[in-house]
Parts: C-alpha cells; structure tokens; sequence
C-alpha cells in the first residue's frame, strides 16, 4: 500500500468516522451524550483487551532478548520527553511554568486509547506486532510523570504539592496501568488456550467497542473543543501538532537500534507520539494543581488525539515501514 | 421530637482531590461524611460535564458533613489549608438533627 | 408462514418474551431494574447498529430513484399523522388541546425501538429491505414535532414556549437523530469491507442485546402502568391501539405506490404505526411543559409499544405482504 | 475562619428544563452553579424514578446556586418565570462561605 | 419575589430501607420528596462505597423533604420510629421556598 | 484428569485470575474501579444468560423425573442449612444471636456467581449438566432468608421487624430470582431455535463477560477485606471455609441419593457451598437491621466466595465424580 492509500483507508475507517461524528455532533450542540459509567467501563475493557493480547503474544513467542531494551528505552523516552517538551513550550508559547510542566507530563505519557487504535490499523494493514510492547505501554505511563513534576519543583517550587514518593506510589497503582500490566500478565499466564474461551469478547469485539469509545472520546473532545476554544492560542495548537512528530522522530531512530518488527515499530512510535488523557490529567490536578486543566485536557484530546488518528497513524506506520528490517 | 443545633458543611470539591479532604476528616475524627455525585457545573474555570468522561480531572463531586458547632473550626482550618489552590467552595450552615447521640 | 402461524411465532420469539417478563416483573412490583446509564448505552448501540446496517445496504445497493420518494413521503405521513390524532383525540377523549396535541406529536414521530423489532422480525421471517429505510426512519423523527407545536399554536396560543425554529433545531440534532443518521452514513462510506471488522459488535449481538433493551422496556413500561392507570381511560387505551392500525392502513396504501418490496414496505408501515418514545417526549416537555407528561408517555410506551410488539409487527408483515410485487 | 454570609439556591427542576435554567444563570453571570443528579421522587405529578429509563422526559435534577444575596432577587425573578409552567421547585437558605471572594 | 418559609427534611438512609421511608412519607400525605444517590460515605460503621457494588446493602441515599412546619413533628415522629434500629441520621434546616402553594 | 490437575486449571483459567487481580488491586489500594450501573447490569446478564441455558436444555432434554425431587431436596438444604450454621456460630464464635442469624442466611441461600463459575468450571472439563438446575438455584434463594428470620425470632424477637409474609414476598420477587425464573422460561419456551439468534450474546460471550464480573467482585472483596479486617476473627474465617465444606458433603450424599449427572452433582454442591451476595444481604437489612452488614458481607464476599471460586470447584467436581453413575 503506499502513502495516500494508507492514509485514505484510514480516514475512511469506521474508527475514525465514529469519533469524526462525535467531534461534529458536539461541535453542532446536539445533545447526544455517553453515560460516564459506560466510558468507564469501555476503557477498562479495552485496557484488558490490549493487555490480554499481549499476554498471549508474549506467551507464544517466549520472552525475546529485545524485551528489555525496548522497556528501558520506552522508560528513558518517557522520562525525558517532558523536559524537551517543555522547552518547547516555554519557546514557543506563553505558558507559566507549572501550567507549561502539566502540558509536559502528557506528552511523555501514552495514551491507550491511541494504542488501541494503532492496533486497529496494524490489524487493517494485516500486520502483527511484538507482545511485550504492551508492557512497554505501560512502562512509560508514570515516568512523565515524575519528570514533570520534578521540572515544576525547580521552576517553581512554591507550586507542587505531596511527595514524589506518594505521587509515584498513586501513579504506579492508577487503575488503568493496573488493568493493563494485570491482564497482561492472565494473558501470558493462561497462555492461547485458556484465553481462547474468553476470545469472543476481548478479540472478536474489540474493533467494534473500540468504535463506540471513539464516538464517546469524539463527543468530550468536541464539547472540550467547543468550551475552552480560548485556551487555544496558535502557539499551542502547533505545539499540540508538532510535538508528536518531534517525539515520533525521535522513537523511530530508537526503533531502528532496538530491530523492532514494522509492527512493533509502529506500536512504540505511537506510544511516544501520543498523549495521556487518562493517568496523567488525574496525576497534574493531584500534585499541581494550580495548573488549570483545560489546557492540558483541550490539547491532549481535542489537538493532539485527533491528529494522532486521522494522520499520525498511517505517517508512524511509514517511518515504522522504514527502519524495519 | 427532641433536636440538637449542629453545622452542616458542604464542599463542592474537584474529584481527584475527594481523597485528600476525606483522609483529613478521617484525621480529625469527624463523626461521619458522605459524598453525593455530581453532573455538571459552571464557574469561574469554566463549565465542566461528566457525561462520557472516563478522567476524573475535570469534575467535581460534593461533600456532607454534619458535626457539633465545636469542632468546625478546627475542621474548616484543616480543610481550607488543603484547598489553598484546589478547584472547591465551601458552604457551612446550620441544622437541628434527631438521635444527636450520633454526631 | 399464514397468519396465524406469523402471529404465534412472534408471541414466542424471546424479544417479546422478555419483554413480557419485564412487564410481568414491575406489575409484581419486583426490585427487578436496569441502570439508566446501561439503558441509554443499549438505545445508542440499537441506533448504531440499526444505522450501520442500512448504509452498509445503501452503499451495496446504490441509490435507488425509490430512495427520494419514500423519505418524502416518510416526511409527509409525519407531518399529517399529527392532525389526524389530534382530531380523533379531540372526538373520543376529553384531553384538552394541549394534551392531545403533545400525544398527537408522539404518534407521529417514530420509535427506534419498534423498528428495530421490525428488524428482527424480518430476520426471522428470512426476509431483507431497502437500506434507506433507516434514513426514512430518521426523518420522519421530528416533522410530526413540528406539526403538533403549529396545532397547539392555533389551539391554545398562551400553551405553547420558544420559537419554532428553535424547536427545530433541537428536535433535529436530538441524539438519537444525530447517532442514526451519522451511523448511516458511516455505513455506507465504510462500506461492507470496512464494517466488516466491527460486524461482530453490530451485527452478531443485534438481536440479543435487544432482547436485554426490551426486558428493560418492559419494566419501563410496567413501571409507567401501574403509577398512571388513572391516566388511561377507555377512549386513550382505544386510541392507543386504533391509532397505529389507522396509521399503518394509510402507509401501505403509500407502500404499495411507492412499489416497496415486501421488507421494505412492513418497515415503512411499522414507522408509521410506532409511536416516539424517545426524542418526541423531551420536545414535549420543552414545547408544551403544560401538557402532562405521564399522559402521552404511559400511551405510547404502555398501550402503542406493547401492542405493536406483539401483535402489530406480524399484522403489518402481513399488510406489507398484500402490496409488494 | 473567615465567613461570608450568602443565600443558597436549590432548584429541583425536570430534567429537559435544565438547559433552560442553565442559561438564565448564565445570562445572569451567576458565579456558579452545580447539578446533581436525582434517584426518585414524588409530588402532585406522582412518583418518578430514573430507573431503566431512556428518556429524560419523566425525570429530575437539582441546580445549587450559592450567591450573593444582593442579586438574589433578580435570579429568582428570572428563574421562576422561566418556571411558570414546568415542574419544579425552588428553595432559597442562608449559608456561610469561606473563600469568599469566589462568589 | 413572594417567599413563604418552610422546612426542609434530610434524611441519609441505607438503601434497602428506603422503600420504607418513602411509604412513610407516602402514607402521611407529604406533597412531595426527591431521592438523591450517594457515592460514598462514613460514620460509625465504617466507611462504604458503591463503586462496583451489585448489593445494594451496603449503600446509602439521602431523601429530601420539603414540607410546611405544621407537619413536620407528625413526619419526624414516624420517620424516627421507622429508623430505630436502621443506619440513618436526619437533619432538618429552613428554607424559603417560591411558589408556595406547592408544598 | 487427576486431582491437582483439575486444581492448577482451576486456579490458571482466566476466571480466578481476574478475580485475583481484583484483589491485588483494592488490596494495594489501587484506584481501579468499575461503576455500580456496569456491575449491575454485568449481573442481570449473568442471570438471564444462566436462565437461558436452563431452559434451553430443558426444552431439549424434557422434563426429567428426578427435577421435582432435587427442586425440593434443594429447598429443604436452603432452609435446613441456616439451623446448621446457625449452631455452628454460636459454638464457635462470639457472634450474637442476631448476627449469627444474619450470617446464617447467607449460608443457605446460594450465589449466583458462584453457579456461574461453577458453569465456566464444568466447560473446562467438557462436562454438561441437568438444565433444571437452574430452577433449583432460584428455589434455594429464599427458603433460607425465612429460616434465619424464624431464629432470629425465637432467640431475639425485639430485633426481627416486619412480617414474615412480606418479608417472603419481598425476597420472592427479588429482581436476581425473578431474572433467573423467568429467562428459564424464555428459554424453556423459546427452545434451541428460538435462542439460536441471540446465541451470540448470550452464549459466547458468557465466560469473557464473567471474567469482566469477577473483576469487579474481586476489587468488592478486596475494599471490603481490608476495610472490614476488625470483623474477621479466626472463628470467623474458620466458619467461612469450613461451612462450605460441611454443606458441600451434605449436599454430595443427597446428590449421590438423586442420581444427577457428574455435572448436576457438581452444581448442586456448589448452589449448597456457596453463600449468597445480592438477595440475602439486601433482607436482611430489611428483616433484621440490628445484624452488622459488614460481618455478613465480607464473609460471605470476602472469605467464603475467594475460597469456593479457588479450591472449592475442582473439590466439588471431585465430590461429584466420587457419586455420579
Ligand atoms: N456559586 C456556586 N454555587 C454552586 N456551585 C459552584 C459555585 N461556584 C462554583 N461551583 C462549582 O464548583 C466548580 C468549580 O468552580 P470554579 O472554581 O469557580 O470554576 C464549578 O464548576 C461548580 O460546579
Ligand atoms: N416538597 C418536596 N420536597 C422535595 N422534593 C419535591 C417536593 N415536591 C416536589 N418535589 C420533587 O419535584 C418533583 C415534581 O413535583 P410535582 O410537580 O409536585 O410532581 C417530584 O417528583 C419531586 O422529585
Ligand atoms: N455526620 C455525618 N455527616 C454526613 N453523613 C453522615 C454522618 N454520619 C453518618 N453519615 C452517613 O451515614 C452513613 C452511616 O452512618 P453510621 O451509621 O454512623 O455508620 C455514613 O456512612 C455516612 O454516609
Ligand atoms: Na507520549
Ligand atoms: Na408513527
Ligand atoms: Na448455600
């Protein structure tokens, strides 16, 4: 498939329709809403969904060497993401320091969601990909993190609240990271054949949740969108667009020297293009919370997530493509 | 019917920070505390909805707590510490409550 | 199948089993209930699935030249169906304007739900239908809206609130509008090779996850029966039940015109002889706060539902039969 | 501690009306306001209840509203004729604030 | 704006005697209460929660009666009666109520 | 297969993994959590799929001679069983008369959950089962709320409020008994064919579904283990495994008397070793208010239910392979 195809089977996919029209039915004010308790329990779904895939995988390949360089570099990218990030951001925008680390830590951590849909597209280009990268998923959740409120410690020392420990501690056992390493570890326990019963719903359905969570992520981005539009100075838009290359330049090098698959490849530059929207709001209003939240939720959902799926994927699995062997 | 005069406090509080105010009721001993969800709201950060949210980060959930006149001080002190930069308003009123031995 | 065998297979098919069992429940005052959030999650994925299925048709199909005729048409029934309710109110029942023109509104307007047993019901009996019924479906939502807004107007002018244009817009970009035209439409651009994938969510679990809407409906509807008896008199539960037979003898006259095939033309009379549920009574109460709400909701949900479940969807299989090629 | 005295506004209103409501408050600049969800009720309209329901024609919200007493009148003014035909009510009590310049 | 003063009834309750309370308030005629869930809570016997309960036994919710003072003895007395031996506290405050004729 | 084969399956299948993981998380305080309306609606699944089964089997097998002598032996265990418990409590625990009848309750009554993992169990082995068992799993709920109110009575009569008439009433239309009956009936009447269509709901995304509950149950048991630890006394935990263990013989020498299948055998001891969660919790707030909730609950939930799900099946299978023809 070359470029334009790619790209088109992806805008015309039905995940990327289905949050395209929850973007247009919020931007539109209609009043089509998600219960929250059905999000909730749609993104735990899909985190055990991805986690017991992985488990299996990893189950069946046996645990391969790169598995530990791929952790530790998804760690080290994690961790220092935030500071390039925030570089950026003090450059090019005129955020204050701790609004600008909030920012940060998001751009260092993964969104799943993003993750679930670059497997979608990997399932669509009929590619597979390493098992353990699930593990690296969830690696690189919390050291953002950390980084970032670090970075407002030093920048403004008056504003971070709690203790690092404590922080690391609320962090580590968020539930999303929990579902995920957990489940991981069923699939890699129970193995092909024990996961096999439960295959009709954490493998046939998955495409298809997946589908009526983006029409939900579509709804929050737009009303998101629609609410704080005054926190969207230009500067940032481009920060919420650019900053995703910058870190998928940089995880493609790293993919190249650690010999991952295409589709592993492709996985891990997701994972560093991507932005939390999960651990990482939740964390910020823990430990700073004079950061205001609508800047870090508009540009991490309402920016950087759509952009992630209408153009990111199809371009990260190109870079991916080129450095695989 | 036999009533007792105690406070009644409310604290409309930002959902992630709900477990910092608990745990200092839970320090300070207060009799009991229960907390109420909520939908939506506006203020000066803007208005929030939690309809399809899954992150927590932006809403906000209420705190009831009924206790004697006594210990409000010491209580709205440790609370409005914790909420120097929080997102949270505090609302204190009067009550008469029935089975007083309870508070 | 003859008629009677038609009519037994519908009593026995477990859609309306379990909604019997969700009537018999709340009449027996069980503690049996449905979470809100889980309900509406259910209606949202019936207006998916209901939508998808039709674009995927649409998008097999073609554009049929029938397609404009039949929405016109749609269109049409809705706006006129209120007049004629409201006159046969006004004759047999002592409601006042205002109610019989906000009950009028909801026999009108359509009911997802009933379409979707529709659905099910031409599964069983083997047969397909013309994939824009789902957009006939959809606009044939809010005209009736309209309609009894205007007779309320004339009838009762202090009675009526907000503009019209105002109500328009609402109605229109009501959720279930929003979800069944935009899953429509992602339907037919995905196509049968990109729903493919999410097919197991949309397709296989269709029927059984309507079987668990109904059981809810049924409670809903029990519920709504024995708090509003004093509401049904004789002339309403008549109306209840005469209204949709009216309805449904005029739309096959319109069927047979518009030379629907046999699917077609029982979906298109099922439209016409449901009554709203969902979007018409929010307008209600928004249009007209005056009329009493458990009037036209303990009507449409406890007396038109049930009855069209159970006896009306074989009926008009059989109807549809009698003027299709 | 430091207390401000305000009015508290609760308005238990049916849910397809709260829009309506939300606007006023908005028109009127209100700092801010709440919504909470409602279970179950009952009044000369009969009992309700949320349960299984999907539509949001029979149900109720409750709107919290703490402000100044000064413009305490000009809301109510507003809201309740907004109110004239719809289900709702609306009570007004005295409340504490801390943080009072939040209002 | 037109205010008439009333007396508001705040009941926590566990949730399956709830039904009992509302029969109680059913029985004496009040004109009319609203349910509100609850989240989580503490007191005497512990803290609750209701995430991922499918018991409600363990929960609670609070009941919101507004009603004139002339009957508010009447209804107290019967509700507390109710209450002995249940998980519940009740609080009771004046609120001002519009549109009087309701209640 | 030998015993500690049956016993390591049973503790590797997903089912008891996720439980697990439930566990781990609430016990290391991890934020995960599912809403209340998911887990809700999660168990109304569980019954009507359970149901369903039932009745499907029994429509396909007739109804056999032995269903109305296990219907009754089983209700006879449900209110046999409390007495039994009851003597055992007061002899070896602290526990007052009103709190011991509390707890006996539990112990007669059965949980579903626990039948459905019983279910999962019997899958894994290839074995099928008696579809009336069903019916008698919805028969013990009851019998064993009555017998504990008869006790509480003799031994404490201030504490034991309302009639027993309406107690009888109350927990006979229980929403988890009236789920259970009735879509036993549907299937009953609906049959293998009629069921077919929804088969994929109700069939093949019965074990995933089930793993997505124990989820929750485990991070339930979990919050309530460490936050009710005071209540757990050694008597206590002893009472919480050996009780199962006592009924579970019991219930094997009247499974032996029945001639049941290895299958029937096996959920017969399991509805006899398992202790209620849903319908007897919620009685006995209403018939004895004085009994502490949390002694009963994170009995019921926290020690005996972890026990059953981990050696408690594959023993009962045992049981019922040592008595089956
Ligand atoms: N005056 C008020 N009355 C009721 N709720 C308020 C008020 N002010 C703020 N809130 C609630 O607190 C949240 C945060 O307020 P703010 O910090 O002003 O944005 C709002 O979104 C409301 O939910
Ligand atoms: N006195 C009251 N106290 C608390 N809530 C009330 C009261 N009266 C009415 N409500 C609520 O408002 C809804 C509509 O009231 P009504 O218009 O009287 O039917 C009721 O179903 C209750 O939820
Ligand atoms: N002083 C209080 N203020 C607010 N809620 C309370 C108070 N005391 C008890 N509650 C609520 O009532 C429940 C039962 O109280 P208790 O019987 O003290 O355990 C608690 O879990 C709280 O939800
Ligand atoms: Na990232
Ligand atoms: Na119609
Ligand atoms: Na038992």
């Amino acid at each position: 498939m070359g470029a334009l195809d790619l790209a088109v089977g992806n805008l015309l996919s039905p995940v990327v329709l289905f949050f395209a029209l929850g973007v247009g039915a919020a931007l539109a004010r209609s009043d089509l809403s998600f219960p929250e308790a059905v999000a909730k329990a749609l993104a735990i779904y899909l985190m055990m969904a991805i986690g017991l895939k992985g488990g299996v995988e990893v189950s069946r390949q046996g645990l391969q060497p790169q598995l530990i360089w791929t952790v530790l570099a998804g760690a080290a990218l994690s961790f220092l993401i935030p500071a390039l990030a925030y570089g950026v951001l003090r450059l090019i925008s005129r955020l204050g320091a701790v609004d600008a680390a909030a920012v940060a830590a998001h751009y260092g951590s993964i969104s799943a969601v993003t993750f679930a849909a670059a497997l979608d597209a990997l399932s669509r280009a009929g590619l597979g990909s390493e098992g353990y990268m699930v593990a690296v998923a969830a690696v690189m959740e919390t050291p953002a993190i950390m980084a970032a409120l670090l970075i407002a410690r030093r920048a403004a020392p008056e504003a971070a609240t709690g203790s690092v420990g404590h922080l690391l501690r609320e962090a580590g056992l968020n539930g999303s990271v929990v579902v995920l390493v957990g489940s991981f570890v069923v699939g890699w326990i129970a193995g092909p054949a024990g996961v096999k019963p439960i295959a009709p719903l954490f493998v046939d359905l998955f495409r298809g949740l997946l589908c009526l969570f983006l029409l939900d992520m579509g709804l929050v981005a737009g009303r998101g969108l629609s609410r704080a539009r005054r926190f969207l100075t230009a500067p940032l838009i481009l920060f919420g667009i650019g900053m995703p290359l910058i870190s998928a330049a940089i995880a493609t090098a790293i993919a190249l020297g650690l010999g991952l698959s295409t589709g592993g490849a492709m996985l891990f530059i997701t994972l560093a293009a991507s932005a939390s929207y999960i651990a990482a709001p939740a964390a910020m209003r823990i430990a700073l919370p004079q950061a205001e939240p609508a800047i870090y939720l508009t540009l991490s959902l309402g920016v950087t997530f759509p952009f992630n799926l209408a153009i990111g994927l199809p371009l990260y699995l190109l870079l991916a493509r080129s450095v695989s062997p | 019917m036999d009533m007792h005069a105690k406070k009644k406090i409310e604290i409309i509080i930002e959902a992630p920070a709900l477990n910092g105010v608990l745990a200092i009721l839970d320090r300070l001993q207060a009799t009991g505390y229960t907390v109420l969800p909520a939908l939506a709201g506006s203020g000066r950060h803007g208005p929030w909805d939690e309809a399809g949210q899954v992150t927590s980060a932006g809403r906000m959930v209420a705190v009831l707590c009924i206790l004697d006149a006594t210990r409000l001080d010491a209580t709205l002190e440790a609370v409005s510490a914790y909420l120097a930069n929080r997102i949270a308003i505090v609302a204190v009123s009067d009550v008469q409550v029935i089975r007083g031995a309870h508070f």
